[in-house]
Order: C-alpha cells, then structure tokens, then sequence
C-alpha cells in the first residue's frame, strides 16, 4: 500500500517528526510504499543541515536524510512555509539574494501541490502535528 | 501533473486564526488544492469557527488579514463549506456573526448562492465518512 | 499583586481555568491572542468568567479581540479593554508577571 | 472506516472529545504521544473513554506509554495496544485516516 | 557574573513530557539556574505532573529518557518541589507514582530527605505569590 | 523599569513572537527599559536570517533587528537550543564544522545563564508562549 506523510512540526519542540518517522519506518519494514513526505508549516525545518543535537540524542535531520537514501524517499519541504521560516536550497538562496542555504541532504524544495499531489496518489495519507 | 483520477478531499479547520498559523496556511492550501479538480470540502469545527467571524480588523496586531482571502473560495469552485452547529452554539455564535461566502451557480444561470452549511453532528460525521482524503490542520 | 497572562481558547486548552483555580482573590488576569476568547458574552465559559470577575482584576487586549473580529461590547460586564501599553503598565503595577503557557 | 488519531492530552486540549464526538459507531481511534493519557484507568476521562470503548475500537501505542512511564495493565479495559507496525497496519485496514491536531 | 541579589524563582511546569520539549528545556533551565545561588522552587501543575512518573522507559520511541536527571535537582540544592494534589487526583495518581526525589539535609546530619511536597491549591496560590520570578513553560 | 522578556516560540508559526515584539515595543514606547531579550525554545528561529516571508506580511526577524538597533537591545539567543534546531552564528558553525551559518544581524548566540540573570536583573520577567 501507498502512504502519503505530511508533517506539520519541527524538530524536537513537538513529537510530531519523531512519530512520523517512527510511522514511516514501519511502514517501510512491513512492505509498504511511501509516496512522499511533505513537510509543511514548522515542519520544513526538519529538512536543516545545521542542526547540532546533545550527541547524547537522536539526529532528527539526518535520520530523515538516512532512511530517505535508504528508501529513496521523496523528502519536500513546502517553498512558502520554507520561505517564511528561513529553509532555503542553493537556488532559493540565490533567487531570494540570501549569502547562505541551510537545506539537508536528500530533502528538497517544491511547491504545495506536492502535497495535494501525495493526497491524490496515496492510498492513505497520515498527517502527524501539533 | 498526476493521473486523471478525482478524490474527495476534506480540509479540518480546528483552530483560531491568528494565534497560530495554521488557519492562513490551512487556506493556502485548499487555494492551491482548487487548481488540482477534486472533489474539495472544507469544514470548521471547533475554534475553527472563529477563522470565519466577520469584521476581523488586524491593524492593531501588525499581522495580516487575510479573512477577506475566504471570499475567494467561490471564484476558486470551492463551494462546499460546512460549519459545526454544536460548535457555534457553544460559542454564542450564530450564521449571522459569520463572512457572507457565496458562489455563483453555473446550472442556476448564475444565481449566486451560500457556500456555507451550518451542519449538526450526524451530517459532520456522514461528510467525513464520505472522504478519500482528510487533511487535519 | 500577580497579573496572569492567557493566551489560549478555553474551548482548546485548559490554561484558563488553571489561571483562575490559582489566581488569588485580588489579582489580574489580562487574556490576549486566543485568550481573548475567554472575555466574551455567550460562550460556554460565560459564566465561569463573570464569576471571577468577582473576585479578580480581568483585561483584554483589544487589539487581540478587534483582530478576531470581536468588539467591546461582545465582552462580558466587569472586564476591561487595553492595548498594549496598557499590557505593560499592568505588568509594571502588579509585583510579578505568571503566564499559563 | 476511519482511523482516527489523538496525541494530545485530553486535559490539556478539546481533541479526544471532538473526536469521540465526531467518530462514528465501529470508527476506530489511536491514542498516541501525550494522547495516550486518555486511555489509562482512574482519570477524570476514564468515563468518557469507556462508554467509547463500547462503541469504537481504541488503541493505543504502547511505546508512547512505555515513555511516559505507564503500563498495559494502567489501560482501561477493552482498549487494545499496538506498535507501531500495528498503528501502520490499523491505517492500512481503514479506509482514510483523520487526525485530530 | 552578576549583582549579588537572591531573588525567588519559580519554574512552573504544566506540559506532559516527551509529547513536546518543554519539560526537557525547562530542566535544563532550572538545573543552570542553579548555579546562580537563588531561593528556586520549582511547581508541576497539571499535565506537568506527568513529568515526575516514575518508570519512564523510552527505548520504543527512540528519545532519550531524561526523568533520571530529575534526581540530580537534589545535588543541585534544587529541594522545594511542589507538586498540585488537585492535578494528581484528576490524573488518578499518588504519590507513589512519582519518581523518589530526595535531598541531603546538611542542617540534619545529611539526613535523605524528600524534595516533593504534594500541596492543595491555596497552598500553591501563596507560594506562587511570594514569588519574584515565575517562569512558565 | 527593567523588563526581561523570554520568547518560546519561533516566528510565523505561533503568535508569541508578535506579541513579544509589540509589548516590547509599547513598553520603551513609554519610557521602560529593556534589560535583554531571550529567544528559547523554538523561540531560537526568531533568529534567522534567512526568511523570506510574502511582501504584504510583516517581517518578523528584521523588525527584532531594527528595534535592537533602535534601542540597543540585547537579543540573546539560547545556544543549546538552537543547536538542537539548527540556528549558528559564525563561530559557533566554524566549531561545529558546519558550512553555513544563519544568525541575524542584532542576535547573539549565548548560554542559558544569560535568561536567569535577565531573572535577576530585571523588575519584571514576561514569558510569551504557546
């Protein structure tokens, strides 16, 4: 079965990323297909390279960026909730005249119809938030 | 884009605007979501009755208002908004203290008609059950 | 004397009835952002407001309640309307400031 | 059928009682993160949750009552637990799933 | 580092743990604040009683347990912990279900003692109100 | 008199960011001080640079800027935090080997001692949340 994942929250402050990989991961191991992740409001900062957690604690970003190469996900960060929130690729950050990006590996940025797009395409979508 | 295929597609508004922005971003949504030609509902339950309170004036906030952005729904062919009675009533709300939503009719020649139904708990409940596709904000 | 912020429905979380379980006799209350919804007429909360408004202080942030759509006259007798300035000089008046996050 | 999901705490925010509201006769509902609160014996919503109970099927995700430092046996009777393969096989069986946030 | 002022915080703790970090954040602000020799106490109020069961195992959601560190407070002469009998009650909880908090009584022979304090509500209102610092999370 | 002020949340997303700003500006509107902002929890993302949020829409981390710049404020912003969320100044990028860094022009990157000692040294301490 197809899922579609949509992730409402970032890292750490709410459980949200952390159940919705958990929700992935299983699917994953019990057969399943996995359509796309989106990454929407707060979620898009999942999608950071720049994130240090205590070593001590789980790496939420490259955790993400892991199963993604794994499974070969499709990790999408929405581009106006990204904008708002400072989550730019090279592109955006050239288009935007930003001296930086801070996109992780394996996550990219594209539009929200990719999200109407995942409802569509998956048999189920399951949306993890606050 | 994707394969001819036509889902039902509800949008859950269970929030206040403005406190959070999940209301605007929830609205940015169904807004694209029209382009894609599915079967889209949206409703309010909950707090997310008050996204729909009429004479919002942000002024004073610095924020953005973008209430008037609902009046766009019509043009947009999402015509079908429903409203939880049960959570009107709890608030003191009645449909007079909510925006005019309306849309024009192309099989009424155009007669312009409420996109709102003021809904209660069993035909909420029935409309969800109907849905492909829930997206909760 | 505490001022005690609220920031959120009653109808979504519970913070406002912790703040007026705990608020003592005397002291100010202000609700702001979705707090605001708390100070209105005709709400299930209606009735545990007015009865507060008794014994505590209660504001509103008037530039919250007009963003939402809300006027003056919507807010129950007793509770009294600031912007934010008036939102500072509670905080400077009252010794100590407790929000209910 | 609907597979329904709660994560919140149903003293901190209104979703359990939306949903149970809401979910219709034979829906099924998962209580997880701080959701799990609501399926666990002796609270005040113990109530509200075993009149659910005979009407909904309610799960709840054990490693989020394992965190929070409950056990199966503190879970209201007739309330099933699962994983997170069973929370993945539960939205595969429904026919959509809806998330109360 | 600053003036020599002892003020009287208070961290007031109304979140389940986990579910957000605010628990977690907010431990890490009372265990630095201690080095700042002030009159701390610290309140759980609420779902923040949840923060002090006992058995926590998070090994099946992959985050780190951190309720262990809640028994490094009494190293850190973090001893006046409040926790609202109201909150328990509703929860259907003891005392029993709370993590074994305790200190050493230097005044006592180093006797253990416990940090918690199970106090009712007009308890928590005085001591909420001797306070000159409070701090939500 | 001296207020502290403590943000939880970051921009956009919740309204506590806004209302921090507001109450921080009326209250050096009417002759108050302000001893130091301090930016926790999600809070931290008030810090970025890089947002880009729709033109008709205030822009959140520029205006904490201006009114830092306007009134010499100090804006902290908490460093375990925004390790765990990905906010860097450059040093902290250069000692965490990262590529990048995001932090604002007016934002410091500092310890969670700064936020007692705004405890300490200020009359009032307000907490804007969720």
């Amino acid at each position: 079965m197809k899922f579609g994942i949509l992730v409402n929250e970032g890292p750490y402050q709410h459980q949200s990323s952390d159940s919705a990989y958990m929700f992935t991961k299983a699917a994953l191991e019990n057969g399943h297909e996995i359509y796309r992740v989106f990454f929407y409001h707060d979620g898009v900062n999942n999608g950071t390279r720049l994130t240090v957690p205590p070593q001590d604690d789980r790496h939420i970003v490259n955790r993400w960026t892991e199963l993604g190469k794994e499974h070969n996900l499709d990790l999408v960060v929405c581009i106006a909730a990204a904008q708002r929130r400072g989550l730019l690729d090279e592109n955006e950050a050239k288009r935007q005249g930003k001296d930086a990006n801070n996109i992780a590996e394996g996550f990219r940025i594209s539009g929200l119809g990719q999200l109407i797009e995942a409802g569509i395409q998956s048999d189920r979508l399951v949306v993890f938030g606050d | 884009m994707t394969e001819n295929v036509t889902k039902k597609f509800l949008y859950v508004n269970r929030k206040a605007p403005y406190g959070t922005i999940y209301a605007l971003e929830s609205l940015e949504v169904v807004l694209i979501g029209a382009a894609f030609e599915q079967d889209v509902s949206v409703a309010f339950i909950d707090d997310g009755v008050y996204q729909l309170k009429k004479d919002q004036s942000t002024d004073g906030i610095g924020m953005k208002n973008f209430s008037p952005t609902y009046n766009a729904l019509g043009d947009y062919e999402v015509t079908q908004i429903y409203v939880d009675k049960e959570s009107l009533d709890e608030r003191g709300l009645t449909a007079d203290d909510l925006m005019n939503l309306v849309y024009e009719d192309e099989d009424d020649d155009y007669a312009e008609k409420s996109s709102i139904s003021i809904v209660n708990r069993d035909e909420l409940a029935k409309l969800m059950e109907q849905q492909d596709v829930v997206l909760s904000f | 004397m505490t001022l005690h912020t609220v920031n959120k429905s009653p109808f979504d979380r519970n913070s406002l009835e912790s703040c007026l379980r705990l608020a003592r006799p005397g002291h100010s209350v202000l609700l702001f952002e979705d707090g605001i919804y708390g100070a209105l007429k005709g709400t299930r909360f209606e009735q545990l407001v007015t009865e507060a408004v008794k014994s505590n202080s209660i504001y509103v942030l008037l530039p919250d309640l007009e963003a939402r759509g809300m006027r003056a006259d919507k807010v129950i007798d007793g509770i009294k309307t600031v912007d934010y300035a008036g939102f500072v000089n509670l905080a400077a008046e009252n010794t100590r400031v407790q929000a209910w996050l």
